[in-house]
């Protein structure tokens, strides 16, 4: 089969979400079910990328229009990009299941189209090989995710969805600013190509661009200070919303971080943005797990939380050492399937009983059983226990942070994680016992669904071997640029 | 005297944030010839593309993935706009008709108005324009016919089913390209079917780039006018 | 499949069993059939191990996970599993539910693994997963002191994770083998600095210290052991507590030369070791006396735990090889004397449903065997000859001594004169004087549960008559006669103490005496509130055996230490932490669009700085 | 010494962030933040130009190699795109949080705090 | 083989020491009427009690604990009495040492709680409290004292001590030691619950503490305990501080030497309370006997 097919994971997206205008009387159920059906049909071709990507061991690039790189636009789905871009299919999946009971505020066929192209835009973020291209499949992201913050529609959600503009606007304009000055100095917009020649760019003008572009990166990744949207947004945000903001929106943008950094890392003052950028990670954590101490909103709680451990991607990612992007790697896989445990939980709670604050999750071991271990098995694993996915994880990006000579970072983040399992722990123990009730019915579905991600952690957890070679092959595809740019066909346009 | 001293505080951090900027753009010389793919697009796009508009061949041929993202940018925000400002029953409320001026004025120009807006998209591989301008040359019509009309309102219904159609077609287009040239986005009328090699310069040629421009600019047209229509237009409750 | 793997899960895939098929017969077979299956192995393997180590390994996650059954790690692996049979035993009388077996036998699988593991990946690995499960046996019943002993485990853990990650950057091996290696080779070339290396120790010392309970960090062991099952508790201070000896023997093993060298000696003494023998003397006077102060039996031999653990410390900070096998005999005779002590209180609060000093008394009628064992248990405690815990504590005695580390030594008198006093207590306020009466109709306690006294009371006794049974398997231990004599004699170069002569002795003084009673004039029993009174009646409702408060002169006496808290002052640290949480969400998260992007353009101002400057 | 349109460029990206950084009003806020989006494509557009060349429209008497550079010019294209979709979001989410809160000011709309 | 010689040895020795203890006892009576202007019962009087208790026609008992007790503690005195050195009889000594004599020595009080304790007697029960409590507080410059000694002579074999104190002069002759020496000695007062640390049995407040329930045969057997454990404390202490004995007389000399001092001291103070003497263990003996201890090392 044709490798470039595999361009249908932007085309189906996108025609659907255009399709969807057409279907508008058929009702709420009709449009769900459409969206289930269409991230399913997407899930299974990132089934086949990922297949044809880690079987042949070789990268799938797709040249738009024929036209190979630098002149056209290439998307290189690497072994990193294969595996997220199945992870992104795989989540809005379950979030597609999800919409049936936490959406119903209308106009759910807006949503719906917001929804895929949501997806869409983080695929592209993640496959995208060309540095504007990015810049458009940022935006994408982040103007549906501004569109879906203040979905809800009520004071809340604008205010937060304003925050989140402010902020995103800032740091886009930057990050154009550095795109620019990238493109004026090298000629060329591929990142292959810039690679290339990074290391004979004027080192004044790479010093701006670099730091502008890691700037507006880093306001999606949510590295502080550049992260106090973060909570409000995910506050706001419809349930499976929320979920999929923790599990792959914000993954994009420290990905993006992350490949952009190793692409330009022949400039000149790479190690000092390195530096910089292992504090403000380190601070991330702290600051995060600290908001999320004595927080009464659950979602909030692993909102901070959420941001915590991605602070935690950002610091094994600014280690500038292969271990440590392994290690980054492997933790978002695991951090995605732990908060889309989470936030399902949390928020089919919030669902069901009016609301997410602590008080609705006592007695939840009595009340919602299924679901109250699903929240409980995430909590767990967002600690770092045994027998749990983030463990394995954690371990990695310390003992990386460490032999990168960085213990102090290490111990400070490893100091966050204390308070970060006390309020995990008081979520745990307002769960099973306190509080008492009736039993409620659980959906089927969810607690399917919720069972299953339980099973992934707990495998993960159990047996970490694939999981851990995925993330080596992956973290590889990031941290081995000479390799990255011979995989790019570029033809001989000036370099 | 705290507003002085904010004020004053952020122009100094403003500055300081300039001279590191303008420090950094030192580096690129002003004006001085650059190009490295640029060069490449300027030599080959005739032949490779058969558009004269280098630009429009560079946005919708070369670097047709931005702009299919472009579009999809807009559909956002059209869909997110509509999204937010969603409300069960929603009426115009504007209390003030537009002046005879305005509105003869509109009554006459409002055909020519959407004509030059669909010269601009079909002329884009010729001239300076293309889809995007020529679309919001078409809303401008409705816009005016919204300032104009207290009463006026575009048909929603079909306005989105159109946006839907034509985002959908130019996905098709670009799909097309995969199934016979086997790429995505590939130009199938130019580079596969030849199409008006003879013509370049003129209106029937540069591949499927009038094409592509033709479907944007009607979607660009919709999409802006809805936008319009739903910022205008404010919840009614019984 | 390897037999080392089949005894290091048996206990928890018996715990995943008996959670998921929670029927009430089944589950308690199940959790005792997977408690007892690891001692079956170890008794397998002890002709092996003694002359050759077994190992094992495993690859998970990129990580070798190497497991060896060395002489050393047989021996704490025994103990181990000496206690989780025990406590299996108890747990059939007194849990009643499938979430305690699950997380128990977690808990035990932890504690082996931590003792088998030979990479520090697994070490740290079951090091969690032992700390969770337990974590989780007290979160059940109590959350404030799950809690304090979460947050304290965690803090020890993630020390524990700097230091590995240090060792792991300075050497490049993860492994306990290569480790050792470089670490001694490192010694001689000092390529890591002094100060790194008092990191890596410090960083170790709260990690152990934590677990073994030693003074500063204690303050979780009263609430965690105190708010359990108690038959769990057993393990928990029997078993769990020592993985912490475990760790600083690790760190002899491991980084003794490299400490040697970085830290020096003072006063003939290594300064890495006398800081330990000093934590642990502290530890034994501070923990006895509170041990002696309190009014709830379980938090009695709580405290004693610590106390008990703090000689085990004191006895690795000797440093000399008679200081090992004091320690490393203490491990023993602590973990089946306290376990035992634990059973006993299992059985009291089963019975009884009190744990107060004050509802008990006059119980020795009731529970005669239970009576037995916690005699047995007292006596081995206060280190009566010719128990267990004489032998050890005598060890101790002559180690700290002949080291030259007399107040350290002076903390061992002092800390057994409480232990004493302590135990004596125990006897007095729960098995004798006037019986409350709504204790009359008490039963002895349930078979498993006097099975599990039994399986702990007999090692008292063996291994308290033939010391010279444990010291021997030292002496192979360390390839050198550290202390001579046969098995029932041990001979250290400066004292002896030959405890089947003792014993003989103890029976022949023993019958004289009571061929004197026997011969003297024929008793009447009386009951027991018959007594002299100088008029005052004892009567059912005026009960007068002094339970409240029996020590209180001596807490007159230490007024002013028992101002001081370490309870109290953690608890304002913890205060502490949640006001500068608040401030800072507060303060950051302030809500204001303006005030973010305010941040925004800090942070451009410092890149601006940066490339400006 | 840096070319005026540089200069200006980026003076509009500091006049658009001041007015992001102090006006206490969304509105202004969001039209602090037009005016940097501006300014940004007024640099892209800049970076592009070459010292007398014309646009790149090769018709008659304009060959390869007279005309400036095409890439810039299509990528403002983009990103004034961008920028319209972004300013309309956030006037709609404006337009709600004047229903919500019956203010604009920016002080007072912090119900999402800590 | 069986060492005959040896067990002869023993039960001589027993026998002997039985009868010196309840000589010591008179003695102790004796003389304490003597400095108090009294005249005193004749030194065979605790024989002659112990005969008489013994010879009662019935004794109660409230339970199998409450005879335990006595028994025990006198089993354990005569074990403890069986491992130290008596002048050219060296018995079991070689067999356990310092230690071990020093712990075997506190054991028969446990045999007295025990008793005690399982009578429901209020008095009992604040007996053994302040036991206790005096032995705790008293451990620490107990310790302090057997720890200076040896460090000093390098050994815990009491048989050994002996003979190097023979060789290089007694305890008491070197400096440091003779500071451990005026500790013990201050801790040996509690050790045979005289003034001022009669605080566990104080006849006038808890009417003789444990022992207050029993009578018969019982109390007999804690007589003769007393007995047999005031001259295995005395001897102890001759072994350690004064040079031990060459023979029998020599021992006999110096245990009534020590028997003598503690008896001025308990009838030169009056007695303390219990957090008092705690206190005053705590400060200047535990002062003066870590002196000692840095002294000698």
């Amino acid at each position: 089969m044709n490798v470039q097919y595999a361009s249908l994971l932007i085309a189906i997206p996108l025609i659907t979400a255009f399709f969807v205008p057409l279907m508008k009387g058929l009702g709420e159920k009709a449009i769900k079910t459409y969206v289930l059906i269409i991230t399913a049909i997407q899930a299974g071709i990132a089934t086949w990328v990922f297949e044809e990507v880690y079987t042949t061991g070789k990268p799938i690039i797709v040249m738009a229009g024929g036209w190979r790189p630098p002149v056209g636009i290439d998307l290189y789905i690497g072994p990193f990009a294969a595996l997220f871009v199945l992870i992104v299919a795989l989540v809005s999946f379950l979030m597609a299941v999800f919409n049936f009971r936490a959406v119903k505020v209308e106009p759910i066929d807006k949503y719906a189209m917001l929804f895929l192209l949501l997806m869409l835009g983080a695929t592209g973020m993640i496959a995208t090989g060309d540095i504007f291209n990015l810049f458009v499949f940022m935006e994408i992201t982040a103007i549906t995710a501004y569109a879906l913050t203040a979905y809800n529609k009520t004071g809340e959600a604008a205010e937060a969805s304003l925050k989140y503009m402010v902020l995103g606007g800032i740091g886009s304009s930057f990050f154009l600013i550095g795109v620019a000055l990238i493109y004026g100095a090298t000629g060329t917009l591929n990142m292959a190509q810039i690679a290339q020649l990074a290391g004979n760019i004027n080192p004044t003008v790479a010093q701006v661009a670099l730091a502008l572009v890691i700037f507006g990166l880093a306001v999606e990744a949510e590295l502080f200070p550049l992260n106090a949207w973060a909570p409000d947004a995910y506050q706001a945000a419809p349930h499976p919303v929320t979920a999929m903001f923790s599990a792959f929106v914000v993954k994009a943008g420290i990905y993006a971080l992350a490949r952009i950094l190793y692409l330009m890392s022949a400039v000149g003052t790479w190690k000092n943005i390195l530096h910089l950028l292992i504090a403000m990670a380190t601070l991330t954590v702290i600051v995060a797990e600290f908001s999320a101490l004595r927080q009464r909103n659950v979602k909030r709680m692993i909102a901070y939380s959420s941001v915590s451990q991605v602070g935690l991607i950002g610091l094994a990612f600014a280690l500038g050492t292969q271990a440590g992007v392994d290690a980054g790697v492997f933790q978002m896989i695991n951090h995605a399937i732990i908060k889309v445990l989470l936030f399902l939980g949390v928020g089919y709670v919030a669902v069901q009983l009016g609301g997410a604050e602590i008080e609705n999750f006592r007695g939840l071991g009595k009340r919602m059983p299924l679901t109250a271990l699903g929240v409980t098995v995430g909590s767990m694993s967002a600690v770092g226990i045994p027998l749990f996915n983030i463990f394995w994880s954690k371990l990695r990006i310390i003992l990386a942070t460490v032999d990168a000579g960085y213990a102090w970072a290490a111990a400070l983040v490893l100091g966050a994680s204390v308070v970060e399992a006390v309020y995990y722990f008081r979520l745990v123990h307002a769960i099973w016992f306190t509080g008492e009730g009736e039993r409620l019915r659980e959906s089927a579905p969810l607690v399917a669904i919720m069972l299953l991600l339980i099973a992934i952690i707990v495998a993960i957890g159990i047996y970490p071997n694939y999981a851990w070679s995925l993330s080596q092959k992956a973290g590889n595809d990031i941290f081995n640029v000479a390799q990255y740019i011979k995989n790019v066909p570029l033809m001989g346009v000036g370099a | 005297m705290v507003s002085i001293l904010k004020r004053s505080l952020a122009v100094i951090m403003l500055l300081i944030i300039g001279y590191w900027l303008a420090q950094g753009l030192s580096g690129i010389p002003f004006g001085q010839d650059k190009m490295l793919v640029g060069k490449y697009y300027l030599d080959n796009v005739i032949r490779q593309t058969g558009a004269i508009n280098a630009v429009t061949a560079v946005v919708v041929n070369y670097r047709g993935f931005d702009t299919l993202g472009e579009v999809t940018v807009l559909f956002i925000a059209s869909t997110g706009v509509g999204a937010l400002l969603w409300a069960k029953r929603r009426e115009r409320t504007a209390k003030t008709e537009g002046s005879i001026v305005l509105k003869t004025g509109i009554r006459l120009l409002t055909p020519f108005v959407i004509l030059f807006g669909a010269y601009i998209f079909i002329h884009g591989h010729l001239t300076p324009g293309g889809g995007f301008p020529g679309g919001a040359t078409i809303a401008t019509a409705f816009l005016l016919l919204y300032m104009a009309y207290t009463m006026y309102e575009i048909p929603r219904r079909a306005f989105e089913n159109t946006e839907g159609v034509a985002g959908m077609s130019y996905v098709i287009v670009a799909l097309i390209g995969l199934a016979i040239g086997g790429y995505f986005l590939f130009d199938w009328i130019w580079q596969t079917w030849h199409f008006g090699v003879n013509n370049v310069g003129r209106i029937l040629s540069g591949g499927f780039i009038p094409v592509i421009y033709t479907i944007i600019g009607i979607k660009v047209g919709t999409e802006l006018s809805g936008i319009i229509d739903n910022m205008l237009r404010e919840e009614v409750r019984e | 499949m390897n037999l080392l793997m089949v005894m290091l899960f048996a206990p928890l895939i018996a715990g995943f069993l008996a959670w998921l098929l929670d029927f009430k017969v089944i589950r308690e077979v199940i959790g005792i059939i997977g408690a007892s299956i690891p001692i079956g192995v170890l008794a397998y393997y002890y002709s092996t191990v003694t002359s050759e180590s077994i190992t094992y390994s495993l690859t998970v996650g990129g990580f070798t996970l190497g497991f060896h059954l060395t002489m050393l790690t047989w021996y704490f692996a025994v103990i181990a599993s000496i206690v989780g049979i025990a406590m299996a035993f108890g747990m059939a009388s007194t849990s009643k539910s499938s979430y305690d077996w699950l997380f128990a036998l977690i808990s035990f699988t932890g504690v082996l693994g931590v003792f088998l593991s030979s990479d520090f990946v697994g070490f740290f690995l079951f090091w969690e997963l032992m700390t969770f499960g337990s974590f989780m046996m007290v979160l059940k019943r109590n959350r404030h002191e799950s809690l304090k002993y979460f947050v304290l485990s965690i803090i020890g853990a993630y020390s524990m994770l700097v230091a590995i990650g240090i060792i792991y950057a300075k050497t490049g091996a993860l492994d306990f083998n290569t480790v050792q290696k470089a670490l001694r080779l490192d010694a001689m070339v000092g390529s890591i600095s002094r100060g790194e290396t008092a990191l890596i120790y410090t960083l170790f010392l709260i990690t152990f210290g934590v677990k073994a309970g030693a003074v500063p960090l204690h303050v979780w062991a009263p609430g965690a052991y105190s708010e359990n099952d108690q038959s769990y508790t057993a393990f928990f201070s029997g078993a769990l507590s020592k993985a912490g000896v475990y760790g600083f023997v690790l760190l002899y093993i491991l980084m003794g030369a490299k400490l040697y060298t970085a830290l020096g000696v003072f006063n003939n003494h290594l300064v890495f070791a006398y800081i330990l023998a000093w934590i642990g003397a502290i530890t034994v006077v501070v923990a006895s006396f509170l041990a002696v102060l309190q009014e709830d039996i379980r938090k009695l031999f709580a405290y004693s735990s610590v106390g008990q653990v703090g000689y085990i410390l004191l006895g690795l900070g000797i440093g000399t090889g008679l200081g090992f096998a004091g320690a490393l005999f203490h491990v023993l005779s602590h973990a089946i004397f306290k376990s035992l002590f634990w059973l006993v209180t299992a059985a009291i609060i089963l019975r009884t449903g009190k744990t107060r000093f004050e509802d008990l008394g006059g119980l020795a009628e009731k529970m005669p065997i239970t009576f037995t064992m916690g005699l047995i248990a007292v006596l081995s405690l206060a280190g009566i000859p010719p128990m267990a815990g004489f032998a050890s504590k005598w060890l101790l005695y002559e180690a700290a001594i002949s080291a030259h580390m007399p107040l350290v030594a002076g903390a061992i008198f002092l800390g057994s004169g409480l232990a004493f006093a302590y135990v004596v207590r125990f006897l007095y306020a729960v098995w004798f004087g006037q019986r409350p009466s709504d204790l009359d109709d008490v039963k002895e306690a349930p078979l498993p549960l006097l099975i599990g006294m039994v399986i702990l009371a007999i090692p008292n006794l063996v291994f308290g008559i033939a010391p010279g049974l444990v010291t021997g398997y030292f002496n192979r231990l360390f390839g050198d006669t550290i202390v001579g004599g046969n098995y029932f004699r041990l001979v250290t170069p400066t004292g002896t103490y030959n405890a089947l002569l003792v014993t003989v002795i103890l029976i022949f003084g023993l019958s004289i005496a009571g061929l004197i009673y026997i011969y003297g004039a024929k008793t009447r029993k009386i009951p027991v509130i018959n007594t002299y009174q100088s008029g005052n009646p004892v009567t059912e409702e005026y009960n007068l055996s002094m339970r409240k408060n029996f020590y209180r002169p001596l807490a007159e006496a230490l007024g002013f230490w028992l101002k001081y808290s370490w309870d109290r002052f953690y608890e304002r640290l913890a205060n502490l932490t949640e006001d500068f949480a608040d401030w800072l969400r507060e303060g950051f998260y302030n809500g204001n669009a303006q005030s973010y992007s305010w941040y925004l353009t800090i942070v451009l101002l410092i890149l601006a700085l940066w490339g400006v400057l | 010494m840096i070319s005026a349109y540089y200069f200006g460029a980026i003076s509009l990206v500091l006049i658009g962030l001041y007015a992001v950084l102090v006006k206490k009003n969304v509105l202004k806020m969001l039209i602090g933040l037009s005016i940097m989006e501006t300014g940004v494509n007024l640099l892209l557009v800049s970076i592009g130009y070459i010292y007398g060349r014309s646009a790149p429209i090769l018709s008659e008497g304009i060959g390869p190699n007279q005309a400036v550079d095409p890439i810039p010019q299509a990528l403002v294209l983009t990103a004034i795109v961008i920028g319209v979709a972004t300013t309309a979001m956030a006037l709609s989410v404006a337009i709600i949080l004047y229903q919500k809160y019956g203010t604009l000011n920016v002080e007072e709309i912090r119900r999402l705090r800590g | 083989m069986f060492a005959w010689k040896l067990v002869l040895e023993a039960i001589g020795m027993l026998i002997y020491a039985t009868f010196i203890g309840f000589i010591f006892m008179g003695i102790e009576r004796k003389a304490m009427a003597r400095i108090q202007r009294r005249i005193g019962p004749p030194i065979y009087q605790p024989i002659i009690d112990t005969l008489k208790l013994l010879g009662k026609k019935e004794s109660v008992s409230h339970g199998f604990i409450y005879d335990f007790g006595p028994v025990f503690a006198l089993g354990a005195s005569i074990t403890a009495l069986l491992f130290i050195p008596m002048g050219n009889f060296q018995l079991f000594s070689n067999n356990a040492d310092l230690i071990v004599v020093a712990y075997l020595l506190e054991v028969p009080m446990l045999g007295i709680m025990l008793g005690a304790m399982s009578s429901g007697n209020p008095y009992s029960g604040l007996g053994v409290q302040r036991g206790l409590l005096t032995m705790v507080a008293m451990q620490l410059p107990y310790g302090l004292a057997i720890i200076a000694l040896v460090q000093h002579w390098g050994t815990f074999k009491l048989s050994q001590l002996v003979a190097l104190q023979q060789l290089q002069g007694w305890s008491i002759t070197v400096p440091a030691l003779a500071l451990a020496f005026i500790v013990f000695d201050i801790v040996f007062q509690a050790l045979l619950g005289l003034e001022p640390f009669d605080i566990i049995t104080a006849p006038a407040e808890i009417s003789m503490g444990p022992m207050v329930e029993y009578g018969g045969k019982q109390a007999a057997i804690l007589f003769t305990q007393h007995a047999i454990q005031l001259f295995a404390e005395t001897a102890f202490f001759a072994v350690l501080f004064l040079g031990g004995a060459s023979n029998l007389l020599d021992l006999f000399l110096k245990q009534l030497l020590v028997l003598f001092i503690a008896i001025f001291v308990a009838s030169i103070y009056p007695r303390f309370t219990i957090d008092q003497a705690a206190k005053f263990f705590w400060k200047w003996p535990t002062i003066i006997g870590i002196v000692a201890v840095l002294l000698t090392m």
